[in-house]
């Protein structure tokens, strides 16, 4: 059976280890928060200035001075801190967030992401702190179907979109398998509702099969 | 100078000059200086450039100064929200010029320019269409894209607590771009909710030291 | 990864390796982590890179492990002090290597580091000795020196509390290079005079957070 | 009658505009702190890391944690706040100071500053905050006796000295005259003990006179 948007954010979750400092990018990979475990001691990092996030925010507790990226109103857990942008984006950018969820449009087979412009010649460009999420994350994880509505695969040779960094995604957890961009290429870890062959047949990317 | 605490935020915004980049802060609503964007609107300057995170929400604030013709150009990191009808309409209509920042690269260019930086060596965006037609350098096995500062005439900033020499400290996440802007603009106006008395804020968590700011006002 | 709280400075600098580059805080003793540096002598790393504002005072701290010989080079702003004879007597023998820094240059290039910055175009020290042989660019009518960031493999430095996290506050003058060496530094080592549970601290306060601190210790 | 080194800290003090930000450097400049009226809410900055520092502390006031950049106990005004050695000199750097006061072994007719060093071979190089300073604050005065023990003038056409900074002082205070360095030449604003033709004599730089 092919994973639901719950179900992947299970999967992201299981990987990612206890006291590591995580930025989860708006949308879906917010979802990952629901599934990591209470006692794993996971900080989470919002762009806008925070660390140590809390879930959102419902009722008296909703501040509009407390938001998440998303701007969605959010808690603030004990231990939390508060940075201005410039202190927030070099922490990003200098590499100690341990890892990063992203969404994305397209991944290449060597770990370049396109996650925040379709191409089309008249959307309004808009990239927020994508790329400095991007390049800065120990780890980047991506998590989308594998997929597009129209049938065409996600998971590519080349990304046709505008790039939004260069070989930095680590990781790629879709709704059919999780892969690791290695060195050697595109390594499939575990499949679901889809066989391996069947996967290669869908996908122009050559793939590894997992030793073990 | 230390700063002045202004009676009206018509005084704290008196002054500004057509043509000026104007810094905004705030993400999203947090932080934003709503009152001063108001009385920015009603002083009549035109032709801004506007520096702010986003370009504008529903048709107040931000919004309602770009509805206005009053701003040439946005810099911004994310112009497209699901209430940026507003800039999305100028845009479309040719009306208005943007030029798209990566969030990081917004923060730290003005931080340059705050802290007397004259270009800095950015990771982010190498190899994506925002770094095309500028400067590349690779540095110990890395690519690095070379951005300049963003200087402004006016800093527009909403902070908590002001003392009156001038002392910011902020609220939360609605700290965001003011700090940084703080130190990039030639004119520094902060809108906060109140005013204490000199002494009264922790020296040790005050964020943004009064050497930053020019004109504070309650509002 | 969130901070380890150690019982001990012996098991707080555990592991530091000869050749390692180590970022010491303080401005004279304000803020110098002494008994990390007495730990780190008794642990016994040499062929050591030192990055500190001074070269050591007295007998004691860093004078002590420069005595020892377990110092191959200093970069630091102001090596010559009153007091600063066990570094002079050193340098006179030729026995260590020395490398003046601005001190605004000095804390930007480690800030640098901590940012993921390439390099920076700055100011400081145009047509002085120590801009000879490096870059020199004008940039809008001005010139600018290129200067590279300055990682450490350690950072050892004092704050005043920790919370159970890591996340640290620092007290007045005190604070000085701990919070640019704390991003600066692979494993940062935080001496403390308190760690307090986690959630006393004001987060609006809080001056270096958790993520930059590997281990705390109080001492 | 030549000034001593307090008459020339009032001096100094007297051409402080009331609501500056200032730095006064280490040793004789740190004088000027005492001249400077109670009232005229004038901000020192010492690039440790403060801004409204107050004055020396003494007895039980001596706090180890607060210290100027000369390394000297210091005491706390009301509204004073701390930040970090990036952040102070960022500060310093941004051209946000108004004023700092430095001494001097040298200053050149376009001035050109020369304080760090005496170029002696076996001098151990310490530049600490001083470069920073030179370049950074929006005026720099200088303040120094004019002639060195052995007679030699301190205002000279160029600096013998390794530089600290090109072209960055604006007045000189000293002992027996100030001056201001402008565009078009060194300008004597007022002699003390000395004639401005005597003057012209002892140095080796061309001196304009002040008009009116």
């Amino acid at each position: 059976m092919s994973l639901d948007k719950h179900e992947m954010a299970a999967l992201v979750a299981r990987d990612i280890r206890p006291g590591s400092f995580v930025n989860l990018g708006i949308g879906q990979p917010t979802l990952v928060a629901d599934h990591l475990p209470a006692d794993a001691g996971i900080v989470l990092h919002t762009e806008n200035g925070m660390l140590n996030m809390g879930p959102a925010a419902t009722g008296a507790l909703i501040d509009p001075d407390l938001i998440n990226a998303g701007k969605v109103p959010v808690t603030e857990l004990p231990g939390s801190a508060y940075f201005h942008h410039a202190d927030s984006f070099a922490m990003m950018r200098g590499g100690h967030l341990d890892v990063c969820v992203l969404g994305a449009f397209q991944v290449s087979a060597r770990g370049d992401l396109a996650n925040w412009h379709t191409g089309e010649p008249d959307a309004i460009p808009a990239v927020g702190g994508a790329m400095d999420l991007a390049v800065g994350a120990k780890n980047v994880y991506v998590m989308m179907t594998l997929f597009a509505k129209d049938g065409t695969p996600k998971l590519v040779p080349d990304c046709t979109y505008p790039l939004t960094g260069l070989g930095c995604v680590d990781r790629v957890y879709t709704d059919l398998a999780t892969f690791v961009i290695a060195p050697e290429g595109v390594v499939v870890r575990e499949t679901y509702g889809i066989t391996f062959a069947e996967l290669g047949e869908r996908l122009a990317v050559p793939l590894l099969r997992l030793d073990g | 100078m230390t700063a002045v605490c202004c009676d009206t935020v018509a005084e704290a915004v008196a002054g500004i000059r057509d043509g000026s980049t104007v810094l905004i802060g705030g993400f999203g609503l947090a932080g934003m200086p709503v009152q001063l964007i108001d009385a920015l609107i009603g002083q009549g300057a035109t032709d801004l450039t506007v520096v702010s995170n986003n370009a504008g929400n529903g048709d107040t604030g931000l919004a309602a100064l770009l509805a206005k013709g009053r701003v040439r150009k946005m810099i911004c990191s994310f112009p497209r929200q699901s209430d940026s009808w507003v800039f999305d309409g100028l845009y479309r209509a040719g009306r208005i010029e943007l030029e798209v920042v990566p969030q990081g690269n917004l923060a730290e260019r003005m931080r340059a320019a705050g802290a007397g930086i004259g270009a800095f060596y950015c990771p982010t965006a190498v190899g994506t269409p925002l770094a095309e037609g500028k400067e590349i350098r690779e540095i110990e096995g890395r690519t690095y894209v070379l951005e300049y500062p963003i200087k402004g005439d006016v800093a527009l900033i909403g902070a908590h607590r002001s003392d009156r020499m001038g002392n910011l400290v902020y609220r939360k996440t609605a700290r965001n771009f003011g700090p940084v802007m703080a130190t990039a603009g030639e004119l520094v106006i902060a809108q906060v909710s109140e005013i204490v008395e000199t002494g009264e804020l922790d020296p040790e968590a005050i964020v943004t030291p009064s050497i930053y700011v020019d004109r504070v006002v309650a509002a």
